[in-house]
């Protein structure tokens, strides 16, 4: 029953959400910008105001929390009620303050590596399709040879080997990742160079950093985007589960794979409390992937 | 906890002389938990999950580190000696053991003992059993408890061994979980075999996943062993553990979640066993490196977090605050009277000043495989030192190669111990200077001085004195922190009993939960 | 072709509307267009692309394609009304009464199924014949299609037959339920001319034999006199006229019309031919190829200022792989291209960047040609950037001269993207690239055979305005012989890899021909309702003789 | 069919060359990794007196590369070793890990596969509907949680009303049937984990095809919507579906360490993760061939079946 009322409230507050959205950035947007959001479907707007609540929790967090990030404040597991309504977690650090700022940390590790295995992965995917060859044989031997090794597992030697630091931690995921990357941006790529336009600049004697960069990346960029979506909240889980193998962002440093983990017991008794970090990554990862969705349907021009 | 003191009065004969009550038993039972029934039943398939077990477990005793090895031994062998729930030395397959100078020990063997394979036990098993554990070649462990051990022979029904010097302790050694009674062909033991004198008999096991063993018919203790059949599971996820209790699949558990062992109380579908111990957790401090080279610096740290909030926080109550003691309340010298330390930001402040500091920072290396809950209790730790003006900066690593890289490499880090019978086997261990665990590197003339005299002090009044004085060195001098000490929280399905008194030497009743319980 | 007034009406479409949408407004596509047809008649649908023919053509079966929508007039079949029966009555009448072919056989047979499957679909699916019967009665539409081994070609994949092949297979499998009524879409146009014939006289036969409708859709009125009774003129969207095919011939009313037959009239005036003087581009005895295979055998040509060389051939000749060799994205085998009377770099990556500048190429596909990503400034702009080191002020000076010189006005295109251009506007951003570079030689691949005629007409104009006053040559690949007319100075005409005949313009359309000329020459349609039956029966009658 | 079996004897070499690779980073890798074999089994109590005895003992003193030859040549024969840590042969050790590993992975599939493309297809049937929708919100939601977030929530829900186990214990005698039931809930768990995937891309694949010429030719021919799908697109889309359903039945052998722990299953991932944890470099490297062995063979299968169900590919003109 409270399942039932649950998802009642929740698609509720989707069609609020997404009907509001739609009629705020038709009225807020530029003049250039009005039709794209005329006709966004109402996944697309629920999705894109989640985004945007969240980048909006992520820069004025330190506004937005009512105390500091780490601070012990109290028992544990408070209830919810003033000053902290969302209860307190084991070590008695506010809830509410920590998933706002785990907004920030979560989201923006989480980015910056997905921004970091798409430069590194398109790039060589497209490198390696262009170039074809040798160079290309040997690009993607190795990476399949990378692939072939589980993610989770190549991810743990690595971390383990070079240390859990959040730079580590971002450029190992970003390399892991960006192995899947390019071999699609590769495949993408192979669908291109094919095309005359590609070889007519190949003719005129371009560089291959052009040919990369203006001749193909704008071509190959839908696909890589609606991959972008999928991976950005793979991350998430990466780390979370590295959190479950003791390998995640460190502490204090608020970070919801971590919190889930942390408070992952809980459940077992059906307690709340986990589910608001993992709540708050199924959001997003919701929302990320309805608006790529859209903007691949978009891209694709099909009209229904 | 005066109660320890009261009792302490042990003499040096009776100690000598096996089987004499020594210190007593930390059990405290939950309320509202029934007793026991007082007849022991037998029958049933006992179930436990354990939340260690590697693909590495095996057979060799000198390897033996976790709780699952220590209790799959426990199931399948015998030692010379137990150590009873309530502390005393209880001769096992040593029938008795004497000394007359504490440095040659005569253990007598039992007789009519066999081991599962059906051979008899021998003098010249014991003595094998324990000569795996030293000499150069040896990669046991416990090697360097066989340093002071000079000669070990088999002497009719005896097994003799000589010491180089008095150590009125040594039978407490012989209970270790590292030195179980093997079968021995040609004066050496088979490490790959689980032939044992022990309660069961392995019927199948899987390193890292499961073990299963069957009642010994023929076991020589006809008031042990009640169950027909034991299954030991390796169960590492702490939440796949208590799902496993709560839905039937296992019937004890240990090392439950502090976060949970409210909850699941309330669910009444098991109880809580929180068994105080001498286990505590502990953050050593590198002595040699500035700035913890400094008493003050040392003694700033220690006041400058709340011991209370750890105990409450980290494990959930089930534990009681350290003053910086290695000695436990469940030890025979046990300084209870010490002036305790309390969280004092502006002594901190003091000691701080003292070592000519305004301002303080440290990086706490912490992972939780030093012990559940050590990251978080260095945030904790590191958050109420802020009102001191010391920064501690947590550095979660990995669990991997926990003990590798950074324990006794980082200058600050955490650690844990089990807790040790003996005052002398703790501080030798971990405070003597040169010790090979000495972890916090410190060095100390006149610890040093007492440690020697006190091991070989026969007046016990005088022993006591100097073990005070002892704890109180490190306590307030010693480069260890040690917040608190660490109950055995274990959950128990409601099907079954134990004994009134449940050992507090180790986990799952001092490995012998197999051994001593029964289904109601 | 027969006497068909007297027979009963089998589709009436009155008033007929339809929009399409483009971003989220609807835009009318076919704006009230009426249309009847009768029993056995056949009625072409004559337009240029956008006129919405092939729309109102689908909308007889009362189909529109995703995004289209009929918003108004009536149409009915048979008695019935399609635009009020339910979706399932409809669909039990597509394929059982009223059939499909579409344009590109090839792509419309499922490359999963046998050909034979695909057959059998329809009469097995709306229950009008067992399997067993529908593959017997393939074999023996698949002999009336005049198709090899009737009995075994149903066994094959698509991939395996020929574009030619395939198109009777799927006119069988339009006549698989003997409907009253086909929609022939294009059927010929992706078909090389020699092929066009065999097809255009099964079609026509078949249509004949089991006295069906049809409506017949295409671009290309000599096509369409051979086969329908009547033809209807398509303007984007409105019916410009319509009137039975020897009239609409004879007399066309309209102007729109007369400007449609006027298309062909047009040819450049003849300049003389060249003996002197160094070729520009000079392809001597190449041998090339991929694989173990030779495509080119050893051809040679050479391409002088000033002059168009049209290299002419249908697909699989051979004509684009020379032109991949000129560019030196294909090294020969053997042979040279000379340049200037200069040997060039086999390989274009060894070429310099003067030598890769002088030498530029025109696609045929301008949508593939073009980076859909960028916008003209760039397209336009980046030969003359990087060849001749423009910038800024310069750069942007040069690019909308360009354009001017394309006839597109600048301030309204510079930064448009490819996507917001017509074909024809696209193929001369393709023009205006190429001339950025400031060649001195232009290889043309099938310029104008994606474009409609009358758009196709204005390039050839622009070409050649722009051949004479930059004096460039060209080399014009392409396989229709009406822009061979139009344009060339000079024909190489190939066939499997090899120059089979070469010379001037104007001995090549004179006899005596190569055999294979001569073939190619008289397959192309004529304007005469009964060029195709004289053909034919010429072709018999030349075989009997053989024979 | 001579140039597929020409295929699979090309891809069989680079598969060897694959595993070599590996076997090349793997070994590198854990000998980057802080640490070793004896050091871990001896743990906290080592001593620098013990911890010499037994690398001497392991043979851990010998050079890396002299190492990686004597197991490169060993492996070469057949002969993968025993455990350094408890001196078993690899293959007794991992054998039985392996047929659970399959077991659960084949489990999982035989839930997933259809389940995944049966939402596929509906959902390319009636894009943009409210099931499409739905479907895809629920399936995005599903794999936006943790893996072991998913498996809590199905103890919670399926387990401690006694259901289902919350633990799988599997012993030589445990009967096929018992089986089922006993590793439902792990099933289940990775059944909800890849069936997004899948699903999304076979929805992908259809509606790619659905603007084809030959799709219009069917409904042309008057096909029913589902006929359409069914049997023009889906066809034709085999290839990225079976791309996709190998690719995860990949992952469904190598990546379920963190399923395998919450659910005590004794699967290979688990192992390879506590050999690491040793630095038991045999067993890990055993298991990571294995792991890639799979992975290259599934891409093989993939490719041959994508092939073999590709008439241009089969039947050449």
């Amino acid at each position: 029953m409270t399942v039932l009322i649950a998802l009642l409230v929740g698609l509720a507050l989707f069609f609020a959400t997404g009907l509001a959205a739609r009629v705020a950035l038709q009225a807020g947007a530029p003049a250039p910008l009005k039709p794209l959001f005329r006709d966004m479907p109402l996944t697309a707007a629920f999705g894109l105001a989640v985004i945007l609540f969240y980048i909006l929790v992520a820069i004025l967090a330190p506004v937005l929390a009512p105390f500091s990030e780490h601070e012990v404040l109290g028992g544990q597991y408070l209830p919810w009620e003033a000053p902290h309504y969302l209860g307190t977690d084991k070590l008695g650090r506010d809830m509410l303050t920590r998933l706002i700022y785990g907004a920030r940390n979560t989201v923006g590790i989480a980015f910056a590596t997905t921004v970091l295995a798409f430069v590194v992965g398109s790039i060589l995917g497209i490198w390696a399709a262009v170039t074809g060859g040798w160079i290309d044989q040997a690009l993607s031997r190795f990476v399949d040879a990378l692939m072939a090794i589980p993610a989770l597992i190549l991810s743990l030697l690595l971390l383990t080997i070079f240390g859990t630091s959040v730079l580590t931690l971002i450029l190992v995921i970003a390399a892991v990742d960006a192995t899947r990357v390019y071999r699609l941006a590769r495949s993408v790529a192979q669908g291109i160079v094919v095309m005359d336009y590609i070889e007519a600049a190949r003719l005129r004697g371009e560089g291959m950093w052009r040919l990369i960069r203006r001749e193909i990346l704008p071509n190959a960029m839908a696909p890589l985007v609606a991959e972008f979506g999928l991976r950005f909240c793979f991350v998430f889980l990466a780390i979370s589960a590295l959190s479950f193998l003791g390998l995640g962002i460190k502490p204090p440093t608020a970070d919801w794979g971590s919190m889930v983990r942390e408070n992952a017991t809980l459940i077992t008794f059906g307690d709340i409390t986990p589910l608001l970090p993992a709540g708050a990554i199924a959001l997003l990862t919701v929302a990320v992937n309805f608006v790529v969705d859209w903007q691949l349907h978009r891209a694709s021009g099909l009209k229904e | 906890m005066s109660d320890y003191l009261t009792r302490g009065g042990l003499s040096r004969r009776s100690l000598i002389k096996g089987a004499t009550a020594l210190g007593a038993a930390g059990l405290i039972l939950p309320a509202g938990v029934r007793r026991a029934s007082a007849e022991p039943k037998k029958g049933g398939v006992f179930r436990v999950g354990i939340g260690h077990g590697s693909s590495t477990d095996g057979y060799d005793p000198g390897l033996w580190d976790q709780l699952y090895v220590q209790t799959f031994a426990a199931a399948r062998h015998n030692y010379l000696i137990e150590i009873g729930a309530d502390g005393n030395l209880v001769p096992e397959i040593a029938e008795s053991w004497d000394s007359s100078d504490g440095m040659t020990w005569v253990f007598k063997i039992r007789e009519g003992v066999a081991f599962h394979s059906g051979k008899g036990l021998t003098p010249d098993d014991v003595v094998a059993s324990l000569n795996h554990h030293r000499g150069e070649a040896s990669t046991s462990a416990v090697k360097p408890y066989f340093d002071a051990v000079t000669d070990i022979k088999a002497d009719g029904q005896n097994v003799v061994v000589t010491l180089n010097a008095p150590n009125a302790d040594f039978p407490y050694l012989m209970s270790d979980y590292h030195l179980p009674v093997m079968a021995s062909a040609d004066g050496k033991i088979d490490v790959t075999s689980s032939d044992g004198l022990g309660g069961y008999i392995v019927e199948s096991f899987e390193p890292g996943v499961q073990a299963t063993l069957n009642r010994n018919p023929n076991y020589w203790k006809s008031d042990r062993a009640h169950f027909d059949q034991i299954v030991l599971l390796s169960i590492l996820d702490a939440a796949a553990r208590l799902n496993a209790l709560m839905t039937g699949e296992v019937d004890t558990i240990d090392q439950v979640d502090p976060a949970s062992i409210g909850l699941l109380e309330s669910r009444g579908v098991a109880k809580i066993l929180s068994i105080s111990g001498n286990a505590h957790y502990v953050f050593p401090m590198d002595a040699r490196a500035a700035p913890f080279s400094d008493n003050n610096v040392r003694l700033a740290l220690k006041y400058a977090f709340d011991r209370q909030e750890m105990v409450d926080k980290i494990l959930a109550g089930h534990g009681s605050v350290s003053n910086d003691n290695p000695i436990g309340p469940a030890n025979r010298y046990f300084f209870a009277e010490m002036e305790p330390k309390t969280y004092d930001p502006d002594k901190a402040k003091f000691h701080l000043k003292e070592a000519g500091m305004e301002t303080l920072e440290v990086t706490l290396s912490a992972a939780d495989a030093a012990f559940s809950g050590a990251v978080d209790a260095a945030v904790l730790m590191s958050e109420k030192a802020a009102a001191a003006g010391i920064t501690i900066t947590v550095d979660r690593v990995p669990n991997d190669g926990y003990w590798d890289n950074i324990w006794m490499k980082k200058p600050f880090c955490a650690s844990y111990w089990g807790g040790r019978p003996v005052e002398d086997q703790m501080f030798t261990t971990a405070y003597s200077a040169g010790g090979a665990w000495n972890e916090s590197f410190w060095d100390n003339a006149r610890f040093n001085e007492l440690l020697v005299a006190a091991r070989s002090e026969l007046d016990d009044a005088k022993r006591r004195e100097m073990y005070h004085e002892m704890q109180h060195i490190v306590s307030f001098e010693g480069s260890t922190i040690i917040p608190m000490y660490n109950n055995y929280v274990m959950a128990v399905s409601n099907a079954v009993a134990t004994p009134e008194k449940i050992s507090n030497n180790w986990n799952l009743d001092g490995f012998r939960c197999v051994e001593r319980w029964w289904f109601a | 072709m027969s006497e068909t007034s007297a027979k009963p009406v089998l589709l009436t479409m009155r008033g007929i509307r339809i929009d399409g949408r483009s971003e989220d407004t609807w835009s009318p596509i076919i704006k009230g267009v009426d249309l009847t047809l009768r029993k056995g008649e056949v009625i072409g649908l004559i337009g240029e692309s956008g006129a919405g023919k092939s729309t109102l053509g689908l909308a007889a079966m009362g189909f529109t394609r995703d995004g289209c929508r009929i918003s108004g007039g009536t149409i009915d079949f048979d008695g019935i009304d399609l635009m009020k029966a339910p979706e399932a009555e409809r669909r039990a009448l597509r394929g059982k009464r009223i059939a499909y072919v579409a344009q590109s056989a090839a792509a419309s047979f499922n490359p999963a199924h046998r050909l034979i499957d695909q057959y059998c679909e329809a009469p097995v699916q709306h229950g009008v014949m067992s399997r067993e019967k529908a593959e017997a009665d393939a074999v023996e539409l698949y002999r009336r299609m005049r198709l090899p081994n009737p009995e075994e070609i149903g066994f094959r994949y698509p991939h395996q037959v020929s574009g030619g092949q395939l198109q009777r297979a799927m006119t069988a499998m339009a006549m698989s339920c003997r409907p009253d009524l086909i929609i022939f879409d294009e059927p010929t146009t992706a078909l090389d001319v020699t092929t066009q014939i065999e097809v255009l006289a099964a079609i026509r036969d078949i249509v004949a034999q089991f006295d069906t409708a049809a409506i017949y859709i295409t671009h290309d009125l000599a096509v369409v006199a051979q086969m329908a009774d009547r033809i209807k003129v398509l303007l984007r969207g409105d019916e410009v006229e319509e009137a039975d095919t020897r009239t609409m011939l004879r007399a066309p009313k309209e102007d729109y019309t007369k400007s449609l037959w006027a298309v062909r009239s047009y040819a450049r005036p003849v300049q003389p031919p060249v003996t002197t003087g160094v070729p520009v581009v000079s392809v001597q005895n190449v041998t090339a190829g991929y694989g173990a295979a030779d495509v080119l055998k050893n051809i040679g040509f050479d391409i002088h200022a000033r002059r168009t060389v049209a290299v002419v051939g249908e697909s699989g000749s051979g004509k684009s792989t020379a032109a991949r060799v000129i560019t030196g994205l294909l090294p020969p085998r053997q042979g040279r291209i000379l340049f200037d009377g200069q040997p060039l770099p086999a390989d274009y990556r060894q070429r310099s960047r003067d030598q890769l500048r002088q030498a530029q190429m025109i696609y045929q596909m301008a949508d593939t040609a073009l980076n859909p990503k960028l916008r003209l400034r760039e397209l336009i702009g980046r030969p003359a950037e990087m060849y001749l080191g423009l910038k800024g002020k310069a750069l942007t000076e040069r690019i909308r001269d360009l354009l001017r010189l394309i006839e597109l006005e600048p301030d309204r295109f510079i930064d448009r993207l490819p996507s917001e251009l017509s074909g024809g506007q696209k193929q001369r951003i393709g023009i205006a690239r190429a001339l950025a570079a400031e060649p001195r030689f232009i290889i043309c691949d099938e310029v104008t055979s994606a474009l409609d005629q009358l758009v196709a007409e204005g390039i050839l104009k622009l070409l050649d305005r722009i051949q004479s006053e930059f004096n460039l040559a060209y080399m014009f690949i392409t396989h229709d012989l009406a822009t061979v007319k139009a344009i060339a100075d000079e024909v190489v005409v190939m066939q499997n890899g090899r120059v089979v005949e070469q010379g001037p313009k104007e001995e090549m359309f004179q006899p005596p021909h190569d055999p294979y000329t001569e073939l190619l020459l008289s397959s192309v349609p004529e304007m005469d309702p009964d060029w195709l039956t004289r053909l034919l029966a010429e072709r018999a009658a030349k075989r009997e003789g053989q024979g | 069919m001579r140039d597929i079996w020409g295929m699979i004897g090309r891809r069989l070499l680079l598969g060897l060359l694959t595993l070599f690779v590996i076997s090349v980073v793997i070994f590198g890798a854990t000998e980057l990794l802080p640490g070793d074999l004896a050091r871990e089994l001896l743990g906290q109590s080592a001593t620098e007196e013990t911890l010499a005895a037994l690398r001497d003992q392991l043979g851990l003193n010998d050079p890396a590369p002299l190492r990686y030859w004597h197991w490169l040549t060993g492996a070469i024969q057949g002969d993968f070793g025993v455990s350094m840590a408890t001196k078993k042969p690899i293959a007794d050790l991992v054998g039985a890990r392996l047929g659970n590993t399959l077991f659960l992975a084949l489990y999982a599939a035989a839930l997933s596969v259809p389940l995944s493309l049966a939402l596929g297809v509906m959902a390319a049937l009636w894009r943009n509907s409210v099931f499409d929708r739905a479907s895809n919100a629920l399936a995005l939601t599903s794999i936006s949680f943790p893996e072991f977030f998913v498996a809590y929530i199905l103890v919670l829900w399926l387990a401690q009303s006694g259901l289902f186990p919350s633990m799988v214990r599997i012993t030589p005698a445990t009967t096929f049937g018992d089986r089922l039931y006993m590793a439902f809930l792990p099933a289940l768990t990775l059944t909800l984990v890849v069936t997004a995937h899948m699903m999304r891309m076979t929805r992908a694949a259809i509606i790619n095809l659905l603007a084809s010429p030959y799709i219009e030719m069917a409904r042309l021919k008057g096909m029913s919507p589902l006929r359409v799908v069914l049997r023009h697109a889906v066809p034709n889309a085999l290839a990225p579906i079976i791309n996709v359903v190998a690719l995860n039945l990949a992952y469904l052998i190598t990546g379920v360490v963190v399923v395998e722990v919450v659910f005590v299953y004794p699967g290979l991932g688990q192992l390879m993760v506590d050999a690491v944890t040793n630095r038991d470099i045999a067993v890990v490297q055993a298991i990571a061939l294995i792991f890639a062995a799979a992975y290259v063979l599934l891409n093989l299968i993939a490719d041959v079946l994508s092939t073999v169900t590709n008439p241009r590919l089969m039947h050449r003109r």
